[in-house]
């Protein structure tokens, strides 16, 4: 018997592209932007010494000092790339020139939670129902009806999910007036585990989530159904019809038992333009989460606030599909990542 | 004479591409009797394997069957409802499918995909009769239960094969239809999972037709054969009286071109084969065959008795007996 | 000092990375620049020909060992050199669909090694060039030169394979599996072919198969491996004929006869685990052999000579002939009987 | 070659019968493609008949609607903004103005792409292991966030600048695609005929390989330009793309800003869209057409009706399959 899961080699090179996803992005943002403009940091530094008191709440003289050490401004580039890179994998990203004295760490706490409550419940939706509805565009036992209407959910998957946005905003907004134009709860409600506030949340909620699904559902139902239809001519298809199964069975253990495992390798390598996705319905419905944040930051031209958000979004994205790497030999058999030992 | 299992008539199956219907199998008639081993030989193209698929009524889109009947144990399968043909399929008529290798459910361990076929024809079973069941007929064929907990990806292509003929004994249908079986495996492994046919069949009692392209093979393997050429047969017979005396040139061509491995032989310098590219009218054999004469050209040639059992297919043979009865019934 | 032979395989191992077994195990043998002779490589799957096929290409590199064209090593082979030896050196495949480019008419297969190889000079020249060479192997150039490789049957296919290996006149031409994918009835005039390049052109092949009675039909000598290292050698009707190594036995009984009167008579069984070998220190075939003694796991056996240039590796001849012939090539080709 | 019987039938050895090259050209791909170049053709001729000068703030009065609403002039039959910018300009200006950029960018990309990809593929060994790694690594970075802080840094960037800024991020999914076609290239007999034919590395890489894999490429190339305009676009609705070019996503910024929404002005942020529905579509629609071409049985699935083709061993679902987890069954295999 061969052991089922996974070689402690196969995790250390996952591991191993775990962090070279982070560092490689960590130092794209620490690289590009001195590249071509010099030192962001420093420039944003100097601007608030410039207008001194305007800016931080009247306490930038202990702002400055602050950032002055923390980044190590007067030494040498690489030194400064050294205690960026230390900086960011410690999380420790300062303090928020928005907010001081509130450092960025307290800022992305509050948005964070709203973000990925946001975005893991419409991906999860959009994936299940557009994976539902590929598996039923292929499938020959689709009843006729529904098959002349399947086609119809597809509309906005060319469209970017803000544009989808702006029209529901519109529609069902600002026309109709169903659902709130932003925020996350009414703030009239307060927050907790009681009823009135729960239906705030999921009323606001609708929208930006109807956003995210509509746009992206038909990504996945196209996926699912070219798999489904190449899953149609395998021979293992055939052998299972001459075994007489019930089509039920077909379609569960056959079909979609197979086609789901490169839905699952697309999931992970999506993710990231699920996350610029999510920024901009944020953006769009000004969505308390990380990507209102992100847009506040770059109003107030507060850069440590922008550079660490999307460092930490870099590191959820990494994280999410390292996660869904670890599972996957869970779901695919022949990939044990064990070496392949004749036994 | 023994029962027919099978009775395949005038068999039709056409491919209907954009802008025309290619005729895979033209007219096949035979019969299967109970407990024999039929084989049904020819080379790529020649429409055996759609034929076997015809049998099981599985012809994939865009082909379909286009006349004739295939009555298993006295029932039509292809006037079946898709619900009656389910119950019909694996409980009276298994496959053993051609690529072993890709046959199997990648993702289903090899007891529950032994255990899913019981399961739908027989009901629900315990789970230690069940497994006791599946180890049974693991040993049948010759593999050792531990097979059963490996998914397919761990088994070599001899196992595999056996693990489908497992399969198909299953359920003690009363025919297997066994498409080239063997084709992918290598000699030694070939000759195991052929007696492992051979005895699993004769053990069960189970009639087989077995599908191939190895002429040799066939000798070794089947009771009584069938040659196929361009979606017709050409000729059936007892497999030693078409050894001994193969009556149409198609065959004795096949014969003769098995390369032997007991007497050496310089080739004969005929002149290269030809390749024929269409269907011509009369005989679909004439282009390529030596003795072609007129009337080859003109009429289908219809099949007859040349002896006992042995039915050819050709205009040579037109005045040795009597049209075989039901016109190219085999 | 003698001129060196046309190909000398020396003691060739290949171990792919990250295998546990050994795809070729210390192989040798030396082709002559003449006369034209077919050595037949059998085995089957997993027993390292097609490993040699792709070594002797220059298409894998060898772990250990050498191989050796006219006395210089393949792999150290500067560019004219090179193309000196791809000139010499061709090959034959098992899928004759897969081996022309798809995007080209069948012209392009052609041109290309008349183009590479400057073996014409003017486009009338080429054109003849074509034209003979699909002469030789039955065919018309104005048939088939236009056409692309799906239009064409799987027995054109091949034939035209050929007529662009007789285009460049190599001196060894290595054949894996030619026939393998070519339906019964059109086999025959592919060993034709090879028949007449050895005995009309002076060609060379190593005929690479898992197919004993084509390699009965068409084979001067004949070296049958199994695992990886070679199980039997020798001339190929006296190897076929009278099989010494246990295993060779058992292959040549499981050939089919096409003799229904002459059916296999025992049934015989494989441990389950009929898998990939496994690296083992002694015969990798013992496991499987019904005369295994001790030592057969203690240590391999090397080649002992039993006849006239037949040797075995088996323990059961180790007093049956002369010394023990491990250092020597596992097979020195003699001249052809024809 | 046609078939003179009407029946045409399979004999043993029998070649197919099919003649047609370049059947990849399918009606998606005019549909798709035509839609795109309406959108080049609108860049074209637009200025032709209309000034692009009204694309300049304060060029037309402002908050005007279309020409068939209450109020509409035919001076501006598509509307006006708050700042004075015609819609219509807007329009001619914007959309082309996208494209380029998204072509700009799916090109660059594309190039390393082909590099990387067919250089990794082909060669195998540790040029493979450590592009591969790389493009799987990188392919997980999100694009738009990387960006946001790099366009947040940049007072004004150009449409070169964001183009370059896409271009870093359209490479590894083209990459990896690429690189698995290789992969699957690399071993077929033709390419093993073409080495024996002593052709260069070269040579058989862009001649020999590179013909056969036009589909892929161009599917690479469709894709990458969706989602660089994607990209784009979201980036000028963020006000952080190129401030001198009025592209469309700049528009909607605008729109945006000036309540548009509230203002119930739809042409403002909805005729932008439009155009950005028509290009999204297009290529979208190009991307199903290629798809088909590049998975036979799509397209045998789509017509309903295929000849039956010789069977081959079934080759591993290039392309759907992930390349960087090693399906292991090559146990057994003839070495």
């Amino acid at each position: 018997m061969r052991l089922r899961g996974l070689s402690l080699r196969y995790v250390l090179r996952r591991l191993g592209t775990f962090a070279l996803t982070i560092w490689l992005a960590a130092s794209l943002i620490f690289v590009i932007p001195r590249l071509m403009a010099g030192n962001p940091v420093a420039a944003m530094v100097g601007k608030i010494s410039l207008q001194s008191g305007s800016a931080a709440n009247g306490n930038s003289a202990g702002l400055i000092a602050a950032w002055n050490a923390r980044f190590g401004l007067n030494d040498p580039a690489i030194v400064q790339y050294l205690l960026f890179l230390k900086n960011s994998v410690t999380f420790n990203f300062g303090f928020s020139i928005t907010d001081f004295p509130a450092t960025v760490n307290q800022l992305i706490g509050a948005a964070l939670p709203w973000t990925l409550a946001l975005m893991f419940l419409a991906t999860l939706i959009s994936f299940v129902i557009g994976s539902a509805i590929g598996a039923l565009m292929a499938w020959r036992g689709t009843p006729s009806v529904l098959r002349s209407i399947l086609p119809f959910s597809l509309t906005f998957t060319a469209i970017p999910s803000f544009m989808l946005g702006l029209l529901l905003l519109y529609v069902f907004s600002y026309t109709l007036g169903w659902f709130p134009t932003s925020n996350a709860y009414d703030l009239g409600v307060t927050a907790g585990l009681n009823w009135p506030f729960l239906s705030s949340v999921i009323h606001h909620g609708v929208l930006p989530a109807l956003t995210i699904v509509g746009a992206s559902m038909g990504f996945w139902a196209l996926s699912m159904r070219g798999m489904m239809v190449t899953i149609e001519g395998e021979d293992y298809m055939v052998l299972g019809e001459a075994k007489g199964l019930r089509p039920s069975r077909l379609f569960w253990r056959y079909r979609i038992r197979n086609a789901a495992l490169p839905q699952v390798t697309s999931l992970a390598l999506t993710l990231g333009s699920i996350i610029s996705g999510q920024i901009l319905v944020e953006y769009l419905f000004a969505y308390p989460g990380v990507g209102q944040l992100l847009y506040q930051g770059i109003l107030n031209e507060d850069y440590v606030l922008v550079e660490s958000i999307v460092f930490l979004l870099i590191v959820t994205t990494a994280l999410a599909v390292l996660v869904l790497d670890l599972i996957y030999p869970l779901l695919d058999p022949r990939i044990s990542y064990l070496r392949e030992a004749p036994r | 004479m023994k029962p027919a299992v099978l009775e395949v008539e005038a068999l039709q199956v056409h491919y209907q591409t954009a802008t025309e219907v290619a005729v895979a199998v033209n007219g096949v008639s035979f019969q299967v009797f109970a407990g024999e081993t039929l084989g049904l030989v020819g080379e790529s193209g020649c429409g055996k394997s759609t034929t076997a698929m015809a049998i099981l009524n599985l012809v994939q889109a865009p082909g379909r069957i286009a006349g004739g009947s295939i009555r298993l144990n006295g029932q039509d399968l292809t006037t079946l409802s898709q619900r009656r043909l389910r119950q019909v399929r694996w409980r009276e008529v298994a496959l053993i499918p051609q690529g072993a290798m890709d046959s199997l459910n990648p993702v289903v361990r090899v007891d529950d995909q032994v255990a899913e076929v019981i399961q739908a024809h027989e009901g629900r079973l315990s789970r230690s009769a069940m497994s006791d069941r599946i180890a049974e007929l693991l040993s049948l064929v010759g593999l050792p239960g531990r097979v059963a907990r490996l998914y397919p990806h761990e088994l070599s292509g001899g196992m595999k094969q056996r693990v489908c003929i497992a399969m198909a004994i299953a359920l003690q249908p009363a025919l297997l239809v066994a498409d080239e079986p063997t084709s992918a495996l290598d000699v030694v492994v070939q000759r195991v999972v052929g007696q492992t046919l051979l005895d699993v069949t004769s053990r069960l009692g189970v009639a087989m037709i077995l599908i191939g392209h190895d002429i040799a093979l066939q000798a070794q393997l089947v009771d009584r054969m069938a040659v196929m050429y361009a979606g017709s047969i050409l000729e059936i017979g007892p497999v030693e009286t078409m050894f001994d005396q193969p009556q149409h040139p198609y065959t004795q061509l096949l014969i003769a071109s098995i390369p032997s491995i007991t007497e050496r032989r310089r080739r004969p310098a005929e002149t290269p084969v030809r390749e024929v590219q269409h269907r011509p009218s009369g005989c679909v054999f004439r282009l390529r065959c030596p003795h072609a004469f007129d009337r080859c050209r003109e009429e289908v040639p219809v099949a007859r008795e040349t002896s006992p059992g042995h039915v050819v297919a050709c205009h040579l043979h037109d005045d040795a007996s009597q049209p075989a009865g039901g016109g190219s019934r085999a | 000092m003698p001129e060196p032979p046309l190909l000398e395989i020396r003691d060739v191992t290949k171990r792919y990375a990250g295998g546990s077994a050994v795809a070729l195990d210390h192989f040798s043998l030396v082709v002559p620049e003449s006369p034209a002779t077919i050595t037949t490589i059998a085995g089957e799957s997993g027993s390292g020909k097609t490993t040699l096929a792709n070594a002797v290409l220059g298409f894998v590199s060898p772990t250990s060992g050498s191989i050796l064209f006219r006395g210089r090593d393949i792999s150290r082979l500067r560019r004219s050199a090179r193309l000196d030896y791809r000139r010499n050196v061709q090959a034959i495949f098992q899928d004759p669909y897969a081996a022309y480019n798809p995007f080209y008419p069948v012209r392009h297969t052609l041109q290309q090694v008349i183009r590479r190889f400057g073996l014409a000079s003017s486009r009338s020249e080429a054109r003849e060039l074509m034209n003979d060479a699909l002469a030789m192997v039955g065919m018309r150039g104005e048939d088939v030169l236009d056409k692309h490789p799906h239009q064409l049957s799987g027995g054109q296919r091949q034939r035209i394979m050929f007529a662009r290996a007789h285009l460049v006149r190599p001196r060894l031409i290595v054949a894996d599996e030619p026939v393998s994918m070519i339906d019964a009835s059109l086999r025959a005039t592919i060993i034709d072919i090879m028949l007449r390049m050895r005995d009309e052109d002076g060609i060379s092949f190593l005929y690479i198969t898992h197919d004993l009675s084509t390699a009965y039909q068409v084979g001067n000598e004949i070296v049958i491996l199994y695992a990886g290292r070679v199980a039997e050698s020798g001339e190929v009707t006296t190897v076929l004929e009278q099989p010494k190594h246990p295993y060779v036995q058992l292959l040549i009984d499981s050939v089919p006869v096409p003799d229904p009167r002459r059916r296999w008579q025992e049934q015989i069984s494989l441990p389950p685990d009929d898998g990939p070998y496994q690296a083992a220190p002694g015969c990798l075939y013992a496991a499987r052999c019904p005369h295994r003694m001790d030592r057969c796991d203690e240590a391999a056996p090397a080649l002992y000579e039993i006849g006239a240039a037949h040797r075995a590796a088996c323990y059961l001849y180790e007093g049956g002939g002369p010394a023990p012939a491990a250092d020597a090539p596992a097979t020195t080709t003699i001249a052809h009987g024809g | 070659m046609t078939t003179g019987n009407p029946l045409g039938t399979l004999l043993p050895g029998a070649p197919p019968t099919s003649t047609r090259r370049l059947a990849w050209l399918n009606w998606k791909l005019a549909v798709g493609g035509s839609m795109v170049l309406a959108v080049v053709g609108l860049g074209l001729v637009g200025p032709l008949f209309w000034s692009t000068r009204l694309a300049r703030p304060a060029s037309s009065p402002p908050d005007l609607p279309p020409l068939w609403a209450h109020g509409g002039t035919a001076a501006h039959p598509l509307g006006t903004e708050s700042l004075g910018r015609d819609i219509l300009a807007l329009l001619i200006v914007g959309g082309p103005a996208s494209l380029r950029v998204g072509a700009i960018a799916a090109g660059v990309g594309l190039g390393v792409a082909m590099l990387l990809g067919f250089v990794a593929g082909y060669f195998g060994g540790w040029i493979d292991d450590v592009v591969r790694v790389l493009a799987d690594a990188w392919v997980t970075i999100p694009a738009l966030a990387v960006m946001v802080v790099l366009a947040a840094t940049l007072s004004s960037i150009t449409v070169g600048t964001e183009a370059f800024l896409l271009a870093l991020f359209s490479w590894p999914m083209a990459t990896r695609m690429l690189r698995s076609q290789m992969l699957s290239m690399r071993g077929r007999g033709y390419v093993k005929m073409a080495r024996l034919s002593g052709l260069s590395n070269f040579s058989i890489m862009f001649r020999e390989i590179l013909p056969n894999m036009i589909p892929y490429v161009v599917a690479s190339f469709v894709s990458a330009m969706a989602v660089a305009i994607m990209a784009a676009t979201s980036l000028e609705a963020l006000g952080l793309g190129p401030s001198q070019t009025p592209t469309l996503g700049l528009t909607i910024y605008y729109a945006i800003q000036g309540s548009a929404l509230l203002r119930g002005m739809w042409w403002w942020w909805g005729l932008p869209l439009v155009l950005l529905v028509i290009i999204f579509s297009g290529l979208f629609i190009m991307s199903i057409g290629l798809d088909e071409v590049s998975n036979p049985r799509l397209k045998r699935y789509a017509q309903r009706a295929r000849r039956r083709a010789p069977r081959r061993p079934a080759r591993g679902t290039a392309g759907a399959g992930r390349s960087r987890t090693a399906v292991g069954s090559g146990v057994g295999t003839d070495q």
